[in-house]
Parts: structure tokens; C-alpha cells; sequence
């Protein structure tokens, strides 16, 4: 029974795309696409049969296909484990998944290649699926590098803008580069342990006392390199924000929701190995904080509105990483869960907004929004104001917890985290401002166009608007079901139920207040004094760094494509010349050899007479002489 | 020093004066005679050896059938003027320096060597008469000697055959 | 009968023969008339037959003497062919200069 | 019944073929190539029920040669390979005219006979015969057969010819060396031979300088690229679908066991020429302008990595360099089953002149892009199972190692996804381009179907080779 509801858990969405890489384009577009949704629907739907009877029974459910890969010491199964973690996991992903398929019938009903869209979705949500369930790290790198790949193909679905494909390029590689790490991490893992699977993972790190420290921080270390690269953290987060160039549910469900917590959710599976690597722990946590910084630092002066929302990302996972860092995991857990919710609202939000202004994206060519987009502004509302961590918002919640854990910790680290917040709360609000409120800015063909999206689009966006709200409840400070929930995965006991006292109530109100700083900033610039950003030409000073997001792309792209490139080119003209040359050359000596032989053989009797005197006196001296 | 010894290297000297001769003569004719006289000495050392016959084979072959084959062919090519062009400076170098090693090298062998050179015994045995000789070619060298019979009827063939002009020789 | 060798040494011999072998191998190095490079050739064989009948003398033994009677018989049959294919040569190339034949190499 | 009969239809294929006329040729060469197909797959059978299908004959007396085919596990592995891949190389070539058919595909069966002759030989003078037989009709198939300038081709190709060649002769000395030492030429008499460390120093070095040459590691490779290029789309995905393997095969079969102190003793070395083949092969690869050559030069990257693998001595590295030549001799036909159909359509092999394919022909951008995942070793994908292997081997030897080989991960992706966008995608392409032929669109879900097939249940390739490679790794730890 539970394995039958696996693999329809699991094959549902991929049954959904082969059907619609074959058969898609005869079915029509509508049909299709609610194929697509409705694949991913059933998904959602076995997920939740799985909750409740987890809720229920407590108790992990693992399945064994049959063996995959054969090592010498250990093999590895294709195996799936379905416990409170990946569980959760599914809940939002399949869930959130639903939504966005069902905007996006609405949303690419235009394009011509809708088909291929929901098959790509389909696939995406197969893959993740497999990275959640799978027993063993094994299964998970197969939807890691899945998720790649589908994420690969949804940036670059406009194949014919060499641009998105470039993005979508950059994205895999980027991802790649993480994904050597985490192979790494997973070949250190094997040959110390002698498996990958995670129940037998956690009893021999667990059970185990004299451990090798080194080789287990190494091996952690190159695990968070390989989340850093999927969850879009420095030094790998740069391809999140190119990765905007494909289509906007894609945004809000492959980079924003689902594939970027790949990461966090991994870490999370791991965290009794992360646990021992107190160094690593460290790292993980100031890269978070100081991703989150600077991410949120460059989201302050971005015009593309989906590269604000990317940006906004960027630093939410810094923030989560942090936690992670600090060894609270299931308040990580708790902000994905959230964040899901209400990114995934925003990115609809603005995608909705894309959609009414045909492809537009700048938004100092919106403005005024409110009036004829009521739904889509009041939903983004809220998603804004959870984002800035304003209560009762679902955001308040997880981001309080975060800051609080950062503030028992360290308080550089929670000045930076908070710092960030607030300009979380400003820049969010700045878009907020600039799209919704004042006159429209845009041409006047573009105004007489202007609608509220169809229902379709509009539903998701109220349901996840809903999901935002309320979505703190899961994890109330003092009353915790999600820390409950999570229990028994983790090897430390649970992060201990904060008492509440006077520091908690300050901190709490320091956030808050934060938050409303910088809407207040925002309101006062962009309201008050209606200014809307210059044009690209015009920003200098530090505001052009960072428009130009600290000029990273150029770095990398001036460090390492360039010097691969010019390395590439060196080898090609010198050193495969030169090697050729070497082989030819190696005739050549042969033949010139030959050709001096030649001249020995010249025919003249009186040289030949000497050579046969000569070699007389040799052969003689040889035989005789010699001894 | 005996009178068979100054015999001998009477006729050494002259052996080797006129091998030289006969190689350093510009003329052919000239160098022929020379060798004609080189003959005669090699014959005396097979007299002094007490090779009577062998010595008269000698002289019939060498110096009667051998030279005078040698003058007709100069004589026939009209060679007995002084028209040859020496070898390059370097190659008469090298000969001599041949000359030189072939002949160090030679004696070097033979020294090297260390021959045992015990008492030379004469048992009175006749070993070289025309009677004993004839037994010996006739009974144990039998064959070859019919076959060096053969080589010279083939030899005489082909002389025959490639001193005729072609016939197909414009 | 008294050995002629008690006189001369065989030492001798073999020193003279050697000479006169090494004087035949300068002249065909030196000449480029080809008939005295025959000739030259006859005077190494004749150094040869020397020293054989020198070693038949010093071994009281015959064969060495029938062994020179067939080393002249050789030398007169290719003394006839030799000279039968100088003559045709230099009826083809006017000149038996041993240094024009180089029509030997590939 | 025994391994001999592959052989005996193969050849009797070639005569076969070639007496059939150009007409037929093709299709009588695609019988034969699948009969023994069908027939290795009967032995195959065999072998699993546990019989012995192996071959002993004496042949020549003096010196001591015999005619000897054995098969185990890594044998039957690379016939089947071999096997398989035959008539869909023949298949493949469908869509193009041949001048004088009945001679090409007479060739091209006489070829698969060799290699499958060098994969079963267990007498050293009868494998190196086999050996040197496959590589006659390549340079004929390659000279004859091939595409641009004749005077170029026979440049590159004859270099091929001369170069594999003279690397050759040097295992002949050994050869010849091991049989003075062994007095015969038997692999199991050969491999009984405890011969001195500096012995099998040099036997070492002539092995695999025969074996670089052929596979090719760095820096031996130069033939590679442009012979790649040169040869027409069949020579190419016989080359490196097949004849690649033949010296990885053999590196493990002979000269591992052969010399085993001095592969224990350099090992380091020639694991750190197989990753800088890695690293060397992609990065020439990202600047090509041609798609044959490039993709020469990733086939130089991953023969670089099983190379490495095969280098580490352990049943992991030879495990997975073994799948992961299977693996590779599928997808390097595939793409290179790609460039010809490209080929066919705009006669140029110059990635600037394309472009854009992809919205005229779905499926065909459908299916070159997932060989091109499975060339860059995309989990689910039999390439990713060897891959997976073989840089885990490397970790056991040393980290680095794994990071520097693993850097194909990244690297590969660059550019393959680089040629693919160059390829593909873009602006929709002036040119026409039809989209996939159902013969070619066959081969090419063949190919696909079982890369994914063996990438997601690998278990019986790996039951298959495992024990023969565990005798191996016995033979390598004798001393």
C-alpha cells in the first residue's frame, strides 16, 4: 500500500510529462495544462494521506526498489523514506506546486509551446520529489541534479533570446560547480561510513564515538558547498537572479519556493553530521548572514522588479543558512515554509503585474497599479508585509526566531541579520510603492490595456495571500507544533521552547520596529516625495556598485570564464600544435634519417671499397682484438 | 745471417718494391711489367720453399697466361697513355691511411696471437713432388678439382660471351 | 734434409704476405684505373698463395699446395671474366675510371 | 558452442556482404551485424547458466601460439558492446549513399570482427594479430569513406595509421619479451610470471605506450581530432564507440596484471596523466569550431577519467571504468550519430553555420540534448553510474584526485550546453531543416532507451563483470 502510494506520489508528475511531451501539442493547450496540474494535484494530494498518517503513527515509512549502484563496501538501493521532514517538504512543495501549475494554465496560455511547459513543470516536480523522498544521498543527487536540469530548461524555455539561454547555462553550471562539492562530500561520506543511506547514516554518526573530526568537517564543508550552489549562496548565488529571464511561475516555484531550499532541506537531512563540524557550522552561518547582507543591500537599487523579488531571495536564504548555522534547524525549516508562501506570492504577484503590462518589467515604467489591479495589490500586500517581518504575518514569526537564535549567539551576526531585515522591509515596500501606488508611468497604449487578471491567476495568488497570513501559526514562539513535528529528526534535543522575558519582548519589538523603519523610509521616499529611480545612465556613486550588483558577474566572468577561455585558446594554438608537431616531427626525423642514408648508398665504387676495408678492420678487431 | 736468408729477403725486397711499383705507375703497360717481375720473385720464394712445381705453375699462369691477358686488354683499350685522373687529395689520404691500419691491424692479430712456434721438423716425408701431388689432387680432390675444371669452361663462356660486340648495339 | 724454415721463419712469411696483402688493399683504394685495381687484386691473392704454401712447408703437408693450384685456377677464370667485362664496359662508357660507374644506387 | 561462432559470423558476414552487391550490401551487412548480436546474446546465456563457452586450439607449433578465446565476464561485456553496437552503426548509416557499399560494409563487419576477436583472445600473439587486424579496415573506412579534403584526410588518417601503429610494435617486444621469459604466449601462463620490478618497468611502459596511443591518453592524442573530423560518421562512432575500449580493455586484461608491481608503483602518475587528460580534453573542447572535433575532445575527456579509474587498481575503479566505457561507446555514437544527421542536412560539420535547429525539429533537439545530459553525466543516466564509480575510486586514492577528475562535471556541462546553445537554439535558422527520419529517430531512441535503462538498473552489467574483474584485481595482488 504505502509503496504503490509512493511511486504514484512519485510518478504522477511524470507520467504528466510524457504525456505532455507526447502527446501534449494534439491535446491542446487548456487540456494539457490541466493534465499538468492535475498530475501534480494527485501528488499533493497522496502527500497528504502520508501527513495524517504520520501525524498519526510517527513513524517513517521506507521503501526499497532495488539495488542501484554497487560499490565495493556498500551498495547503493533505490530507496525511498518518507518521515516527518520529507514529508513536510512534499506538503509545500506538491501544494505550492498545484497552485503555480494551475496560474500558470492562465499565464502561458499564449505562448505556443505550453505543452513543453507543463511537461518541464511535470518533470521539475518529479525531480523534486525524488531529491525529498529518496533513502539515501544517492536519490537525492538524482533530483539535485534533476531540479538542475529542469530548472536548466524552464530558464531557457524562450530558447530563441540567446540572453535566457546564456542564464539558463550559467544556472546549470553554477549549480554544477556545487554539485562536485556535494559528491565530494557524498564520496567521503561513503568510504567513512561505508553508506550513504540516512537511517543508517545517523546510527553510525550517532552511535559512534571517536569519529575522525577532520575528514567529517571536510565532508561537511563539501556538502555546504554543494547547497550553496543549489540554495544560491555566496560565492555561487549569482545565476538566482539571471535565472529570472525565464518564465514567472517558474520564478516563484524552481527560485523561490522549492528548488532553492534544496539546500536547506539537505543540510536539515544531515544536520547530526553538520552537528560535529562545530568550524564548518560557522561558515555556514556567517555566509548566510553576509549573503543575506548583500543581497539585500543590492535588492535596494534594483528597477526589474523580478530581480528585486530574486534579490529579496537571495537574502531570505542567507537568513535561513544563518540558522542553519547556529544549529537551529527547524527554525531553517520554519522560514522555508513561510517564505514559500509568501515569495511564491509575490513572484505570481508580479508575475500577474507582467502579465497585465505585457512583458513589462521595469518598474519605473509602472505605478498606480491599485486601482485596476485591486486582488493582485491586496495579495501582495500581505506578502509584503510578511516579508518584513510585520505581526501577526506569517514572516514576523519565522524571521523573529531567526534574529532571536542569531542574538543568543552572536550579536555581530544579529546586527547583520537585522540590518537586513530592515532592508528587506525598504526595498519590498519600495516596489510596493512604485508599482501599486501614484500615476501609471507607462505608455498609453499599455494604460488602456490594464486589467485585473483572470481568476485563474488570482486564486493562487488569494490562497498563498491566506497561507501567508496564517501560515505562522505552525510554529508560535511559545507553542511550537512544527518544533514537535520535527523532533525526532534531529540528534540534538529539540532547540529548547524559548521562556519568554523581557530580552525576547525587546528583540521582538527591535525587529518589529526595524521593519516598520524601513517601510517608513520607503513611504517617505517614494510617496511622500514621489521620487522614481533614475534611468541605468544616471545612478553613480555607490548606488551604480550596487545596481551593478557589486560588479561580481564582471569579476567572475573577468577570473574565471576569461581565464578558461584564454586557456582554452592557449592549449588549442600552442600546445596541440606543438604536440602535433612533436608526433610529425618524429616522421620527420625518420624521413630525414632515410634521406641521409641515402646519400651513403650514393653508388661510388671507391666509397663502398673503404666502407668493405674499413668494416674488414672491424669485424677483425672485433673477433680477434677484442678480448 | 745464412745465404738462404739473404736470399730471402733479396727477394722479400724486391716482391714488395715492385707490388709497389706496379701500383704507383701512371702507365698500365708499366704496371703490368712490374707485376710481371712481382710474379717472378713470388715464384723464387716457392723455390726457395722447395715447391719446384708449383713454382713453374706459377710462373706458367701468372706471368704467361694471366699478364698477358692483362697487356692485350690495356693494349686493347688503348690505355698506355698516362691519361688517369688522380683521386681527390682526401680519398689517397684515406688510402694510405687503410694501407696503414689494415696492415697494423694484421700484425696485430698475428702478434696478439701468441703463436707457438715450436722446432721445424723435417721428417724426410716427400710431400711436394709431382707425384705425391698428383695423388693427392687426383684421389682426395677429385671433385673439386673436376669442378674447377667446369669453372673454367663457364668462365671461358662468359668471357666468350661478353667480349662479343651486341649484335642489337646500334 | 735440412727444413728451409730453420733458416727464414715462418715469421717472416706471415709478415711479408701481410705487406704484400696490405699493398694489394691500398692499390684498389688508391687507383681509379680498374684494370690496376685488378692487378691489385692479384696481388692479394698472390700474398694468399704465399702464405699457403709457406703453412705447407712449415706442416710437411700437400694440401695447402692443392689448395693454391685451385685459388689459381679461380683467379685465372675471373681474371677472364673480370677483364671480358672491363672491355665491355669501356666499349659502353669509353673509361673504366672506376669513380663514373655509379649507376649502383637506388 | 562457443565464442568462435561470433567470429565466424562476422567474417562470414564481410565475405558475405561484399559478395552481395551494393545494393544489398546494407542490409545484408545489418543482418549479420544482427545475428551476432543474437548469438552473443545466446552465449550470453550460456555463460550465465555457468557453461563453459571458451575456445583452445593449438595453431602454430613453433613458437608456441594457440588459438585461444576465452570469455569471462569482461569479454562478454565487450562483445556484447561491440555486438550491440555494430548494427546500429550500420543502421545508422542509412540515410547515406555510400560510393562501392558492398566494400564499406564488408569493411565495417570485418572490423567489428577484430575488435571482437581482440576482446576474446587470451593468447598474447593471437590478440595482438586481432589487435592489429581491426586497424586495416578503419583506415581504409576512414580514407576512402571520408569527408573533406582528400589530401588532409590522408595526412590525418595515414598519421593514425602510422602512429597507432608504431605504438604497437611496442607491445610486440613485449610480447616477445614475456614469451622468452613464459615460453608461451598464454594469458594464464603470462600471468603466472613473477617477473623482476624493472622487468615490468619496461614491459609496463611498451604496453602503455600502445595502449595511450590507441585510447588516447595525453599527450598521445594528437591523431584523435582530426582523424575524428576526417572519417566518415561510421569510422568515427567505430572508433570511438569501439576501438577506444579495445585499449582500455586491455589495460586492464594485460598490462595491469601483466606488470602489477609497476603499476602499483606509478600508479599515481599515470592516474594524474588520466585527469589531466580530463582537464586538457575539456578545456580544448570549449574553443572548437567544428562539432566532430568537439566532440572528439570530450570523448578525450572521458577516456582520460576511465583511464584514471582503471589506474587506481581497485574494483571500484575498474568497475566503473568498465560501465562507464559501455556507457561512453553508447552516448559517443549517439552524438556522433547527431553531427551526421546535422551533417546530412547542411553538409557542414561548422558549429557558426548552424543554429536555430531546434524549433524546426523538436524531437531531434529532444533527443540530442538528452545525450547530451547523458554525456555530461546527468544521475539516471547510465553515464552517471560509471562516472559516479570511477570518481568515488578516485577519492579512495586521494581527494584531490576526485576533485580534479570530478572538474568534468563542471566542465563537461560548459561545453556541451555551450555547443548546444551554439547548435540548437537561437534565432529560428534560415535554413530548412527536417526534422528526424524515422530510421534515424529509431537509433537514436535505441540508444537512448537503454542508457536509461542501465542507468536506472545497472545490476546486470555489473553481476556480469564483477567476478572476472575481482580475479583481475587477485592476478594484480599475487605478489
Amino acid at each position: 500500500m504505502d509503496t504503490s502510494l509512493t511511486l504514484l506520489l512519485l510518478l504522477a508528475p511524470f507520467i504528466g510529462f510524457l504525456f505532455n511531451v507526447f502527446f501534449g501539442k494534439s491535446i491542446g493547450k487548456s487540456a494539457s495544462g490541466i493534465l499538468g496540474t492535475l498530475t501534480v494535484a494527485t501528488s499533493f494530494a497522496t502527500s497528504v494521506y502520508f501527513f495524517m498518517q504520520i501525524s498519526q503513527t510517527h513513524q517513517a515509512i521506507q521503501i526499497q526498489l532495488f539495488d542501484w549502484i554497487q560499490i565495493s563496501n556498500f551498495k547503493v538501493d533505490f530507496g525511498f523514506l518518507l518521515d516527518q521532514l520529507s514529508i513536510l517538504w512534499l506538503l509545500f512543495v506538491t501544494g505550492i506546486g498545484s497552485l503555480i501549475h494551475l496560474y500558470s494554465i492562465s499565464y502561458m496560455h499564449d505562448d505556443e509551446n505550453m505543452h513543453k511547459f507543463f511537461a518541464y513543470l511535470n518533470l521539475f516536480i518529479f525531480f523534486m520529489i525524488t531529491l525529498v523522498i529518496g533513502s539515501n544521498l544517492l536519490v537525492l543527487f538524482i533530483g539535485w541534479e534533476g531540479v538542475g536540469l529542469c530548472s536548466y530548461l524552464l530558464i531557457g524555455f524562450w530558447h530563441k533570446n540567446q540572453d535566457f539561454n546564456d542564464a539558463a547555462k550559467k544556472a546549470f553550471i553554477m549549480n554544477r560547480i556545487g554539485d562536485l562539492g556535494l559528491l565530494i562530500g557524498i564520496f567521503i561520506i561513503g568510504s567513512m561510513f561505508s553508506t550513504l543511506d540516512y537511517a543508517t547514516l545517523k546510527t553510525a554518526i550517532t552511535g559512534t564515538t571517536n569519529l575522525n573530526i577532520t575528514w567529517i568537517s571536510i565532508a561537511a564543508f563539501a556538502l555546504f558547498i554543494g547547497a550553496c550552489g543549489k540554495s544560491a549562496q555566496i560565492p555561487l548565488y549569482t545565476w538566482l537572479p539571471d535565472a529570472m529571464a525565464g518564465p514567472t511561475p517558474v520564478s516563484a516555484l524552481i527560485h523561490a519556493a522549492t528548488m532553492v531550499t534544496a539546500g536547506i532541506f539537505m543540510i536539515t537531512r544531515l544536520n547530526y553530521l553538520f552537528d560535529l563540524a562545530p568550524d564548518v557550522q560557522n561558515i555556514i552561518a556567517i555566509v548566510g548572514a553576509v549573503t543575506s547582507l548583500v543581497a539585500a543591500t543590492i535588492a535596494l537599487v534594483q528597477t526589474d522588479i523580478k530581480k528585486v523579488l530574486a534579490y529579496s531571495t537571495v537574502s531570505q536564504l542567507g537568513l535561513m543558512f544563518l540558522a542553519l548555522g547556529l544549529g537551529a534547524y527547524e527554525v531553517a525549516v520554519f522560514h522555508v515554509i513561510t517564505h514559500a508562501f509568501f515569495k511564491a506570492c509575490l513572484f505570481l504577484g508580479s508575475g500577474s503585474v507582467i502579465h497585465a503590462l505585457h512583458g513589462e518589467q521595469d518598474m519605473r515604467k509602472m505605478g498606480g497599479l491599485k486601482k485596476v489591479m485591486g486582488i493582485t495589490f491586496f495579495t501582495f500586500l500581505i506578502s509584503s508585509l510578511a516579508i518584513s517581518g510585520i505581526p501577526p504575518f506569517s514572516g514576523f514569526f519565522s524571521k523573529d526566531e531567526i534574529l532571536m537564535v542569531a542574538f543568543e549567539h552572536n550579536k555581530v551576526l544579529w546586527i547583520i541579520a537585522s540590518l537586513a531585515s530592515l532592508m528587506t522591509a525598504f526595498y519590498m515596500f519600495r516596489l510596493l510603492y512604485l508599482t501599486f501606488f501614484n500615476e501609471f508611468r507607462g505608455t498609453a497604449e499599455q494604460k488602456s490595456h490594464l486589467h485585473e487578471s483572470p481568476s485563474l491567476i488570482t486564486f493562487p495568488l488569494i490562497v498563498l495571500a491566506i497561507l501567508a497570513t496564517i501560515g505562522g501559526l505552525i510554529s508560535l514562539p511559545t507553542n511550537s507544533w512544527l518544533n514537535e513535528y520535527l523532533a525526532p529528526l534531529f540528534a540534538k534535543a529539540s532547540h529548547e521552547a524559548h521562556h519568554f522575558g523581557t530580552t525576547e519582548y525587546a528583540l521582538m519589538a527591535v525587529a518589529v520596529l526595524g521593519g516598520l523603519i524601513g517601510i517608513g523610509i520607503a513611504y517617505a521616499k517614494y510617496i511622500k516625495q514621489n521620487i522614481v529611480p533614475e534611468e541605468d545612465s544616471q545612478i553613480t556613486g555607490f548606488a551604480k556598485v550596487l545596481y551593478n550588483k557589486y560588479y561580481v558577474d564582471e569579476i567572475y566572468d573577468a577570473i574565471f570564464v576569461q581565464s578558461i577561455n584564454s586557456l582554452s585558446k592557449f592549449f588549442n594554438q600552442y600546445v596541440e600544435t606543438t604536440l602535433s608537431s612533436l608526433v610529425f616531427g618524429l616522421g620527420k626525423v625518420t624521413n630525414e634519417l632515410g634521406f641521409q642514408g641515402k646519400k651513403i648508398q650514393n653508388g661510388s665504387i671507391g666509397r663502398y671499397l673503404f666502407a668493405f676495408v674499413l668494416g674488414i678492420c672491424a669485424i677483425i678487431t672485433y673477433l680477434f682484438l677484442a678480448q | 745471417m745464412s745465404t738462404i736468408l739473404i736470399i730471402f729477403c733479396v727477394l722479400a725486397a724486391v716482391t714488395l718494391a715492385t707490388a709497389f711499383l706496379a701500383i704507383f705507375s701512371r702507365n698500365p703497360i708499366h704496371s703490368a711489367l712490374w707485376l710481371v717481375i712481382c710474379f717472378f720473385s713470388i715464384a723464387g720464394h716457392y723455390l726457395l720453399l722447395n715447391s719446384q712445381f708449383l713454382a713453374i705453375v706459377h710462373i706458367i699462369v701468372y706471368s704467361g697466361a694471366i699478364m698477358i691477358l692483362f697487356l692485350f686488354t690495356i693494349m686493347l683499350m688503348n690505355l698506355n697513355k698516362e691519361n688517369e685522373v688522380h683521386k681527390p687529395r682526401i680519398t689517397r689520404l684515406g688510402a694510405v691511411v687503410s694501407f696503414c691500419l689494415i696492415c697494423v691491424v694484421l700484425i696485430a692479430v698475428f702478434i696478439n696471437s701468441k703463436p707457438i712456434v715450436g722446432e721445424y721438423i723435417s721428417t724426410g716425408e716427400d710431400y711436394q713432388s709431382i707425384k705425391v701431388l698428383g695423388k693427392v689432387l687426383l684421389n682426395e680432390y677429385m671433385v673439386p678439382f673436376e669442378f674447377a675444371s667446369i669453372l673454367l669452361l663457364v668462365a671461358m663462356i662468359g668471357t666468350v660471351l661478353l667480349s662479343k660486340k651486341e649484335k642489337t648495339e646500334k | 734434409m735440412n727444413n728451409i724454415l730453420n733458416e727464414i721463419g715462418i715469421e717472416n712469411y706471415i709478415f711479408l704476405s701481410t705487406i704484400l696483402f696490405s699493398i694489394g688493399v691500398f692499390g684498389v683504394l688508391y687507383r681509379r684505373n680498374a684494370i690496376i685495381v685488378f692487378m691489385s687484386i692479384e696481388i692479394m691473392l698472390n700474398a694468399v698463395n704465399l702464405l699457403f704454401v709457406a703453412f705447407s712447408t712449415y706442416h710437411q703437408d700437400a694440401q695447402g699446395q692443392i689448395f693454391v693450384f685451385f685459388s689459381m685456377a679461380v683467379a685465372a677464370a675471373e681474371v677472364a671474366v673480370g677483364l671480358a667485362i672491363l672491355v665491355s664496359i669501356f666499349r659502353n662508357l669509353g673509361s673504366i675510371d672506376i669513380n663514373k660507374l655509379k649507376n649502383l644506387k637506388g | 558452442m562457443n565464442v568462435s561462432l561470433i567470429l565466424i559470423i562476422l567474417l562470414v558476414g564481410a565475405f558475405a556482404t561484399y559478395i552481395a552487391g551494393d545494393k544489398l550490401a546494407s542490409k545484408v551487412a545489418l543482418f549479420f551485424g544482427i545475428a551476432a548480436l543474437g548469438c552473443s546474446v545466446v552465449l550470453l546465456n550460456h555463460f550465465n547458466l555457468g557453461e563453459n563457452i571458451s575456445f583452445l586450439s593449438q595453431w602454430i607449433n613453433q613458437p608456441h601460439v594457440s588459438f585461444s578465446l576465452n570469455a569471462d565476464g569482461l569479454s562478454m561485456a565487450m562483445v556484447l558492446l561491440t555486438a550491440a553496437l555494430t548494427p546500429i552503426i550500420i543502421f545508422t548509416s542509412f540515410g547515406t549513399e555510400h560510393k562501392n557499399a558492398k566494400a564499406f560494409y564488408a569493411l565495417i563487419l570485418f572490423m567489428s570482427f577484430a575488435m571482437v576477436g581482440t576482446f576474446l583472445a587470451a593468447d598474447g600473439l593471437l590478440y595482438y594479430i586481432f589487435w592489429e587486424l581491426s586497424l586495416i579496415p578503419i583506415y581504409f573506412i576512414a580514407l576512402i569513406w571520408g569527408n573533406g579534403d582528400a589530401e588532409e584526410r590522408k595526412k590525418a588518417v595515414v598519421k593514425f595509421f602510422i602512429y597507432t601503429l608504431a605504438g604497437s610494435l611496442f607491445m610486440l617486444v613485449a610480447f616477445i619479451y614475456l614469451y622468452q621469459k613464459a615460453g608461451s604466449f598464454l594469458i594464464e601462463d603470462l600471468y603466472k610470471l613473477n617477473l623482476s620490478a624493472t622487468e615490468q618497468l619496461w614491459i609496463f611502459l611498451a604496453f602503455f605506450l600502445a595502449y595511450a596511443i590507441k585510447i588516447p591518453i595525453i599527450p598521445f592524442h594528437t591523431w584523435q581530432a582530426n582523424v575524428y573530423q576526417k572519417a566518415p560518421a561510421v569510422g568515427t562512432m567505430l572508433l570511438s564507440g569501439i576501438m577506444l575500449k579495445m585499449g582500455l580493455y586491455s589495460v586492464i586484461r594485460w598490462q595491469l596484471p601483466i606488470a602489477p608491481l609497476a603499476a602499483k608503483e606509478y600508479m599515481n602518475i599515470f592516474i594524474a596523466l588520466g585527469i589531466a587528460g580530463v582537464i586538457y580534453g575539456s578545456i580544448v573542447a570549449l574553443r572548437q569550431k567544428d562539432l566532430k572535433k568537439l566532440l572528439a575532445y570530450s570523448s578525450l575527456a572521458h577516456v582520460g577519467l576511465i583511464a584514471a579509474g582503471t589506474y587506481t587498481l581497485t574494483i571500484d575503479g575498474l568497475r566503473g571504468a568498465v560501465l562507464q566505457m559501455i556507457a561512453h561507446g553508447f552516448v559517443v555514437v549517439g552524438l556522433f550519430f547527431v553531427s551526421e544527421i546535422i551533417y546530412r542536412r547542411y553538409a557542414t560539420g561548422t558549429i557558426a553555420e548552424m543554429g536555430g535547429i531546434r524549433t524546426q525539429s523538436p524531437k531531434f533537439a529532444s533527443m540530442f540534448m538528452i545525450l547530451v545530459l547523458a554525456s555530461v553525466a546527468l544521475p539516471t543516466t547510465f553515464n552517471f553510474v560509471g562516472e559516479f564509480t570511477v570518481l568515488y575510486s578516485l577519492s579512495q586514492i586521494n581527494v584531490w584526485f576526485a576533485i580534479l577528475g570530478g572538474t568534468t562535471i563542471i566542465l563537461g556541462a560548459y561545453y556541451m550546453l555551450k555547443m548546444y546553445q551554439q547548435v540548437m537554439l537561437g534565432e529560428t535558422n534560415t535554413k530548412a531543416f527536417a526534422d528526424v527520419s524515422l530510421n534515424e529517430g529509431l537509433a537514436l531512441v535505441l540508444i537512448i532507451a537503454l542508457l536509461f535503462f542501465f542507468g536506472l538498473y545497472p545490476k546486470p552489467i555489473t553481476d556480469l563483470i564483477t567476478p572476472s574483474l575481482e580475479n583481475i584485481i587477485k592476478v594484480i595482488n599475487r605478489a
